[in-house]
This record gives structure tokens, C-alpha cells and sequence, in this order.
């Protein structure tokens, strides 16, 4: 494929028409029903997956990447947040946060790329999706807060548990687990033959949110940008070493990698503000969605699927 | 037909906090809320509702005064530092006082 | 089939989400937007089977069908809710009109769970949906009020006819009548292979609904959970001798018998509560939709298929 | 410019009141209307405009207070008993009181 | 094809609907994404096809089309709104830019008729939707206000070329000439098979607006509604003359000539609205939206048909 | 706790005056607004907001008496003959004065 994919063609219209400062918005209403459609079906393909093999053989490699990917990450972010580009505490937590999590939004792109390739992968990856989502949050608000009696779990669990990122995809993967390929052929022309442009749709009205983050770019200094552009590759190049390490495709290595560079935005956000209201969201939204995003989609991608295959051709498997 | 008088707080601020919110009124006295989803600008900047994280609501809820002084207190204590709100309190007539 | 049908497994998980508080939410307008293609398509279907046969040969079905479903049988359920019950006039009058008329949502089911055995049915079905829905309605407003001049008969009428039910399915079977299913190819990706699709967000969004009425269950005591479970079966064993009588086939009996077994959660609460408005709407709700309703979707309609199967095995046809 | 006084009437209730409401607005002597969607929570429990049945709308009427009066008591008359609804009314000045 | 088309059915079901004001109405976010979707396939259905030919070779056809139907044709219809119908200066121009522009509903239905036929025509169409959207909006307003110091041309040009309408168009044209008809297979079900769907629904609720619209046709006496009909038919009588000057096809002269005939009640409005606020914005919407769109898609589009059909044949071609 | 005194100005008009109304709000000294979406029904009709030419919006601005004063003399001047727009003013206290 050495044409440039068209879902990343509405992104970059979407930036171009924000950035002109079009009478162009989707209604939020309808984002959000893009929103749901992408994470439902994320799930269910995940969940189709999960039925072909016995959820045991998988534990080993989410223990290391949950492990890696939403532990141990964030705790080399920080410092580097902290010392370096001298953050108050709360806010190098909360960007730590996002980056120790992951971009459901990039996840729909690479998986789109990696189809139009058509090299297989390990589908199941939409359950990595669910995983890291977490832990990184819990990180998070330890950084800011220490381990503090006064920080109310329970309702930090709720937030993050039942928010909506989370329930969506789980809700689909248990769909697709117990129904099976077979059982969703009803619901197919909605859920699977739609997902490209319903991703569309999604990318079109990113582009036009990404486009209104840029002008609080100026605010924060090159530090921000710097750390939006090359962090994600750092945390690439780990997950690429990681999904080869684990024995995954050229595909699923580039997938996973992907995921690793990526950094939430919505269900990150979405905690910190509850949890950390003392951490400005601008700066950790600046960051992860107004360059690492675009960066991701439309530089980090292919460049990603390039570490995958090197490293497999480097290393063997 | 009498009226009698009572306070109506309006409190305009981030979507997120909506449930929060509407726990601490009713443990603070308020039998009830009404809310409308908004969106505008203020110290914080443009809140324009293009996705849930950038977007208002706008809560209202007609109350005695010492309700009234309550929410405004405890919103003030916990809320305004970090968090785009607004808070404002007019005089309202009412027909049932003791539905309030 | 002997597997559950994944727009069922869709109802579950969103009753499950709402049962467990999380931030799960279809926006008002997708749901409507889901509930008008549904109606639409619902609609359509029926009027392009209607162009297949004179209507007058269906005037006799009709007429029986409206009169017991819709006349005799609200008559019959009265009585037991006002003494059995011991419910206030108003309330029995308003539930004894939600359980004469049909639900939609429950149709949409039933014809998903025939169209996926495969057996034939008489798809004119829709024109029942239709006709069910209102007189129930008037009868409701009777045994309320007796023949009362006060009720403006007009505004009733009004609100009835063009709410937006009965709109949208009536203008959805002229439609499918004049075009016939030739007319139609060029729509038909939008409204038929979406159909089954758009009844899982649907019901997603029906399952979070329903959750929220569990929490008014516990306070209108036993009989109310007795009556939403026992009454379907009961008018559900009428509906099959009816669609046996009427000589349908098994699927045709089936989906009567299940349309018959529904009440009613869009057009007649939206009727009673301007007609009626003494009457206590979360009564009627909590037993059509909190109770009813599921309990058609995943108990009701395969044993109301098995109920047809025996009907056509034992009486012969 | 001089401002004149007026009275502002706000009602919360149920959606499907709509068009009803704003039929009697008119016949008493209300020359304009605004209408908001609207969520909440009273006496008669959560309304939280998740379907069409559990919405609630916010209706704001400017009138000279005569109107206001006859609105509220057509209300309280009408609705009260039976719907969710509340209202209450407060002082504005506006430029031309003819409009209203 | 003698059956009238069902896009056409919905439309027809909308307006009796409205007429009977049943409680019928897409949600203004659903009304939206519809329009959306319609803007961004036009587009994209015009961007495929300039892919195919050097753009250099459609120029002089562009330059002709938009000189006689952007700039001499409202200068055309103004004395006659002005003279003979007694209009105001603000609202003779005001109407005069409606019909000098174009309409992307009745495009869409004249794209779906000319396509249900299965004869050729140009695909490139939807380029001359984009052009001759904006210079009847500058005549207009010159008309209005003559070359006055005071217009803000910078804020007009914005509000035009910034419109929702136009930037969806473009966005949609650039991208299908950017991606090709190959690169835009992974959205083709969303954008390409859901188009006819997509149209009914916007129909479906065209037909409701222009029901509101009849209520105001009284005020306006005998002169809108003749003016509504006859202009439109002077208009596509034109438009044949120069589809067949130019080339085009029997097709492609049908839907230019339509184009020609159809009048703006999106993107005029609007700009109007701004530009020349003391126009009665209901006099311009009374003509364009309730007279003439019902016109041309229920009489026009297959009567513009038949000019194009007679034109090749009596001149050749 | 002191509360001080402000004005609020609600403007009910046309969706498409969004921006413009924006900026004059800012340059005329409003240091914020509130914005929803509503519909509703004046002296130019009823607007029911079925599509975007027939919408209104209901902007509030909470400021101090003499941007009020400004707020209103420049709407009226601007855009009251050409549009649909209703306009009135109330008392509210707020927390922080140096806010509005
Ligand atoms: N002066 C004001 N008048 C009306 N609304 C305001 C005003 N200032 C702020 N707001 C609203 O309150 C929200 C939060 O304000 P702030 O915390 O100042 O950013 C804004 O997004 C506005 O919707
Ligand atoms: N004290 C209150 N303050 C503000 N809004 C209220 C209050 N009480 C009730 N409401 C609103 O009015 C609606 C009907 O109230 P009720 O009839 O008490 O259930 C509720 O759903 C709320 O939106
Ligand atoms: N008396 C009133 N009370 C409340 N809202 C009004 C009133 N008059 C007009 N409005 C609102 O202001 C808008 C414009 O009013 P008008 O310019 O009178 O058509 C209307 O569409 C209503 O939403
Ligand atoms: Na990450
Ligand atoms: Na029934
Ligand atoms: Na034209």
C-alpha cells in the first residue's frame, strides 16, 4: 500500500478545516454514536478471537505487557516529566498517566493498516486495549498522591471500570466470546462492513478537535512537543521489542508496539479530573491528543510496522 | 394563591462533575435540580462541547436561603479551584414553599 | 439455533451495565434515530408483503384479531388488576391498556428470531403492530372514565394516530406497498442489512432502560412481578389459539401469539399520561418494560415459538 | 434606553407537555415562549431525559406579572396533581415592553 | 422506469405528515449527520471522477457554467422580482441569490433518478454543486447593497466558503481525488450503499420542513408560488441549452439543467442572513423550500429529463 | 462568605448569530457567557429548531450593571430590527465579583 489510506485522509481534512476555522462540527451526539459503534466492534472482534483459543495460553504475555506496558512505563515517564521538563508533580503524574495507557483511536487506525495489508495478526489485541487502559491510572494517582488513605478507590475504581471506553469494549468482547464468528453474521453489515467509514467519521471529527488543541501549543513551550513526538517513538521501539520477545506476528508486533506509543485521551482524562482535579488537563491533553495522535496516525504507523518487521527480520521469528 | 420566596443557585461548570455534584445537593438540603447542557467561556477558556470533555452543564436549584449558602460554601471550598464553574443566586417566587 | 441470539446478548449486557451504574448511555437522539429505522423498516417490510395479496383477503384476520386483541382481551386483564390487585381505578384502566396493545421492540425480536430458523411466516404481521396498538387505548380511557363527555375524543384521537409509532410504521407500509420489494433494492442496505444491527444498539439501549426501572420493583410489591410474568404467558397461549384458529403458520402463530404477549412501553404511555394523567406511569412501566419486556425477549419468545409448534402438532395445520 | 419591568416565568416538567403548555401560554395572554431540554430530579423522582417519557423541558415566559399570575394559577389548577412540574418566577427588566 | 422512485415516497410521507402535524421529527443532530454523510459522498462521487481526466480539460466548461448560472442569471431573475413582483431591494436580491445557486438535496435526487435509469453521465458533476454554490451569494449581495465600502467582504467570503456546506463538499471532492475509486473500497458500504438510504431519510424529513414551510405560503399571494413554478422550468430550460452546448450527455445535460433550476436553502440562507440582514428570510425560504424543491424533485427532475432527451434529438449530439 | 452584586443578561435569538454575538459580548467587556440551545416562539414566529435556520440560542452573561448597559444598548442598535432576539436583565449575587 503506498497510497496514503483514506480513513487518514479525513483526519487531515478535519485538521485543515479546524485550523481554518470551518463551520464544520459533527454533533456531539453523533460523535459520540461513532464513538460507541468503533469501541462495540473493537470488542466483538476482539471477542471472536478470544473463542478460537483457550484465554489460558494468553495469560503469560498479558502479564508482561500489562505489566510492562501499564506499570512500569509510567514510572519511567515521570521523572522524565518531572526533572526534565520541570512539571509540578501532579500534572507529570497525570501525563504519565496518559501515556502508560493507550488510544482506542489509534488502535482502530493501525488495525485498519494492518488489514489493508492483509498480513495476519493476533486479533485478540483488542483485549491489550482493555488492559492497558487501567493500571497506568492507578500509577498515576499513586505519583500524585503517594499512597494516601484519603484517595477514595472505590470511586476511582467505579470511574475507570464502568466508564464508558472500558464498558463498551468489554461488553463487545463478551458478545463476540460467546456468540462466536458465526453467531454475529446477523449483525454484521452494521458492526464489521461499516467500521471504515464509521472510523471515518471519527477521524474527520478528531482532525477538528486536534485542530482546536493546536492553539494552546504555543502556551506550553517546545518541551511538550518534543516529549509528544519522541516519546511515542521510545515507547514504540519497547513495545516492538516486546510484542517480538512474546512471539507475535510482524503484525501483531506492529499492532502492539503501536498501542504501547499510544496515549489516551479520553478515558485518562476522564479520571485525572476526578481523581487529580488539582493537574491541568490542558497540558496532558495538549500533549496526547494535539500532537501525539496526529503524529501517531499519520508518521507513527507505518514507521511502527517498519520497527516490526526490521526487528523480526533482525532477530528472527 | 400565595408565593413565597425563595433562592435559586445556578451553578454552570464541567459535565464530569454532574453526579458529583448532584450527591453533594441533595446531602446538603436541596430536594431537587433541574439541568440543561451548555456550553461557553470564562476564566478557563472555551468550553464549546464538541466532545464530553469540554463541555457545561448548567444546574439550577430553587432552595431556602440557608440551603442556598450551604452549596454555594461547600461548591466553593471543593470545586473552584480546580474546576471551571460558575455560581450565581437570584430571588425566585415560588407557589408550594414546601416542596423546596 | 440453538445458541442465543446475539441481539439478545446485546439486551443483557446493557441491562447488566445498568444494573451496575456504568456511565453508559446511547444519547437521546441516536436512540431515536435507532427506534425510527426500526419503525421504518418494520413498516417496509410489512407493506411489501401487503402488495403481494388483496387486502380484502386479510380483512377477516384483521377483525378478529383486533377485537380480541385489542377489545376483549384489556377487558379481561381489568378486572384482575382492580380486584385481584386491588389497584386504584386509573391505575388498572392504564395497565390493562399497555398490555392490550403491542410493543415494538418485541416484535422486532420475534421477527429476528423466526427470520433465523428459516421457516416461512406471513410478514403482513406488521399490519398487526399497527392495528394493536390503538384500540387499547380507547378501551383504557373507558374503564377509566366510563363514556365520558369530558374526554376530548379528538385530541385522543390525535395524539394516537400521529404519534410517532404509528406514523412511522404506517408510513413504512404504504411505502413498501407502492414500491414493492423490486422499488426498494436501491434502500435496501440501509434499511434491511442494517436491521439487525440497529435492533442491538436498540436493544442495548432497551436493556439500560430497563435497569433503571429495577429499582422501582421493590416498592410496588410482589403482585406487580407475578402479574408481568404470569399475564404474558397467559395472553401468549390465546395469541397461539388465535393464530392457530386463523390458520397461520408456525411462524405466523409464534409472532402473534408473542405480539399479543407484549405490552405496550412507547405509544400508550405517552396516550394514558395525557389522557389519563391520575394514572401512576411508573406502574404501568415498571410492569411492561422492567418486567414484561424481558421477560418476552429472553424466556417469552422461544417458548411462545414452541407453544405455536404444539398448537399446529396437536390441533393439526 | 429605559428598561421597563416584567415578570419571568420558569416552568420544568414534563416533555410531553409541550405542546399543551404552550397552547395555554398563549391563550392566557403570553405573547412568547422559550423552551430548553431539560433533566432532573423532584419529588416525583430522577428524570434524566434517557428516553423521550423521562425528559423533562424548561419553559421561560417574560409577561407582565397579570399574565404570570394567570399562568401560575392555570398551572397549579391543571397540572400540579398529576405531573411533574414546578415553576417559579422571578424580576427582569427588558427594553421594549410592548413586546412582551 | 415508470414507478416513481421510493427517495421520492419518503419525501411525499414527510410533507403529509407535516401536513397532518404528526408528532414526527428527526432529531435535529440525526437531520445533521445525514447531511453530512449526503455532502461528504457528492463529494467524494466527484472527486473519483476528476481522478480520471486532467481538470484542465472541464475548465472552459466551468467557465461557462459559472458565468451564465452563478453571475448573469440572478442578474436576470432580479428585475423580474423587482418589477413584476413588487419585492423590496433587499428581498428581490435576496431570492435572486437563492435561484442563481444551487441545491445539493434536489442534486442528490436528480443524481439517484439518472442512476436508476443505468445511463451515462458526468460523474464530475458534483463540482459545478461547489461552484455555482457561492457566486450568486456575491451577486446577490451587490444587488442588495451595490459595491459598498462598508460590506465585509473578508467576513462574507468566510461565512461561504467556511460553510458547512461547501467545506464538506470539498473535503469530499479532495479526498476522492486523492484516494481514487480503488482507495476508497474500505468505505464504500458507509459512503456508497447507504447513499440511497441516507437520501430517504434527509427526504423523509425535507418533506416535514417543507410542510412548516406551507403554512406562510398564504401571507405571501398568488405571485411567490407562480414565480416558484415557472422560474424553475425557465431556469432548467436554460440549463439544457447550455448542458447540450457544451457536450454533455443526455445525462449530464438532465442533471445540469436540474441544477440550474434548483434553488440554495442551506447555504444562501445563511449567508443572507449575515449579509443582508433586512431581507425577509421567510419570503426567500417560502419560495425556494416550498415551492420550487417540492417542484423540481415530485415535477421537475423527470420533466428536466425529457428537455435533455428532446434537446439531443431536435439538435443533435 | 460575601456575596456581591451583578447583573445577568439572557439574549434568546438565532442559532447563526453565535459568533458574532461572542465577540460583541467580549469586546463590549463580558468576561464570560453561558450558552444552550433552545426554541421557542416571539413576535417573528415560531422557531422549533428542526433544522439550523429555524434554531434559537439562549445566551446568559453575568457582568457588571454598566457592561449590561453596554450589552443591551449595542444589541438593540445592531441586530433588533433585522432579527429575532429577545432580551432582559435580572439581579444575581455571585462569590467573586473580580470574576464577571
Ligand atoms: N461571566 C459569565 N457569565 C456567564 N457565564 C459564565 C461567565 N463566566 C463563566 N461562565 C460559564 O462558566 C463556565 C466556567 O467558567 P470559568 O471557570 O470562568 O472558566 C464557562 O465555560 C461558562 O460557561
Ligand atoms: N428544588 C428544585 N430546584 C430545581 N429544579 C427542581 C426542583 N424540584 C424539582 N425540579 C425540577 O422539576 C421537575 C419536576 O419536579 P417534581 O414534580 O418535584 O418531580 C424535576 O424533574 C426537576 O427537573
Ligand atoms: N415573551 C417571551 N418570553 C420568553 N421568550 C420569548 C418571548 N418572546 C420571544 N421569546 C424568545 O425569543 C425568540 C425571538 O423572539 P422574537 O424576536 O419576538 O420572535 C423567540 O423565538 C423566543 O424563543
Ligand atoms: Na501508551
Ligand atoms: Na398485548
Ligand atoms: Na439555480
Amino acid at each position: 500500500m503506498n497510497t496514503i489510506d483514506p480513513v487518514i485522509l479525513f483526519f487531515i481534512f478535519g485538521a485543515i478545516a479546524g485550523m481554518l476555522r470551518a463551520e464544520l462540527r459533527l454533533p456531539r451526539q453523533v460523535y459520540e454514536f461513532v464513538t460507541i459503534l468503533l469501541l462495540l466492534t473493537i470488542g466483538l472482534k476482539g471477542g471472536i478471537e478470544l473463542a478460537k483459543q483457550p484465554f489460558s495460553t494468553l495469560l503469560p504475555q498479558i502479564a508482561v505487557v500489562v505489566a510492562i506496558g501499564g506499570f512500569i512505563l509510567p514510572l519511567i515517564i515521570f521523572p522524565i516529566l518531572r526533572y526534565l521538563g520541570r512539571f509540578k508533580r501532579a500534572d507529570a503524574a497525570s501525563i504519565s498517566a496518559h501515556y502508560g495507557s493507550v488510544s482506542v483511536g489509534t488502535f482502530a487506525v493501525v488495525l485498519a493498516y494492518v488489514s489493508s495489508l492483509s498480513v495476519p495478526f493476533e486479533e485478540y489485541m483488542a483485549l491489550f486495549v482493555v488492559l492497558l487502559e487501567i493500571p497506568a491510572i492507578l500509577v498515576g494517582i499513586i505519583l500524585a498522591r503517594g499512597v494516601n488513605k484519603e484517595t477514595k478507590w472505590g470511586k476511582v475504581a467505579q470511574e475507570v471500570l464502568l466508564g464508558r471506553g472500558i464498558t463498551l469494549l468489554i461488553g463487545g468482547l463478551l458478545i463476540g466470546w460467546i456468540a462466536g464468528a458465526d453467531g454475529l453474521t446477523s449483525i454484521k453489515p452494521m458492526f464489521f462492513d461499516l467500521f471504515n467509514g464509521i472510523l471515518a467519521l471519527f477521524l474527520l471529527e478528531m482532525g477538528l478537535i486536534t485542530a482546536t488543541q493546536l492553539s494552546t501549543l504555543k502556551k506550553h513551550g517546545p518541551f511538550l512537543i518534543v516529549f509528544g513526538v519522541v516519546m511515542p517513538v521510545f515507547l514504540a521501539l519497547i513495545g516492538t521489542l516486546m510484542g517480538w520477545s512474546l512471539g507475535l506476528s510482524v503484525g501483531g508486533t506492529a499492532i502492539l508496539a503501536t498501542l504501547i506509543a499510544s496515549a489516551s485521551y479520553i478515558a485518562v482524562p476522564a479520571a485525572m479530573r476526578i481523581s487529580v482535579p488539582e493537574a491541568n488537563p490542558t497540558l496532558s491533553l495538549t500533549a496526547s491528543l494535539g500532537i501525539t495522535f496526529p503524529f501517531n496516525i499519520l508518521v507513527g504507523v507505518p514507521m511502527y510496522y517498519t520497527f516490526a518487521e526490521k526487528a523480526h527480520i533482525l532477530f528472527g521469528g | 394563591m400565595t408565593l413565597s420566596k425563595q433562592k435559586i443557585i445556578t451553578i454552570v461548570t464541567e459535565t464530569r462533575l454532574e453526579s458529583a455534584l448532584c450527591e453533594d445537593i441533595e446531602k446538603l438540603g436541596g430536594h431537587g435540580y433541574t439541568i440543561t447542557d451548555a456550553r461557553g467561556k470564562g476564566h478557563r477558556g472555551v468550553r464549546d462541547a464538541v466532545w464530553a470533555a469540554n463541555a457545561n452543564i448548567r444546574i439550577e436549584v430553587v432552595c431556602e436561603p440557608e440551603v442556598a449558602k450551604n452549596i454555594t460554601e461547600h461548591l466553593k471550598k471543593h470545586y473552584f479551584d480546580n474546576y471551571a464553574m460558575i455560581l450565581f443566586t437570584g430571588d425566585v417566587q415560588v407557589l408550594r414553599p414546601d416542596k423546596f
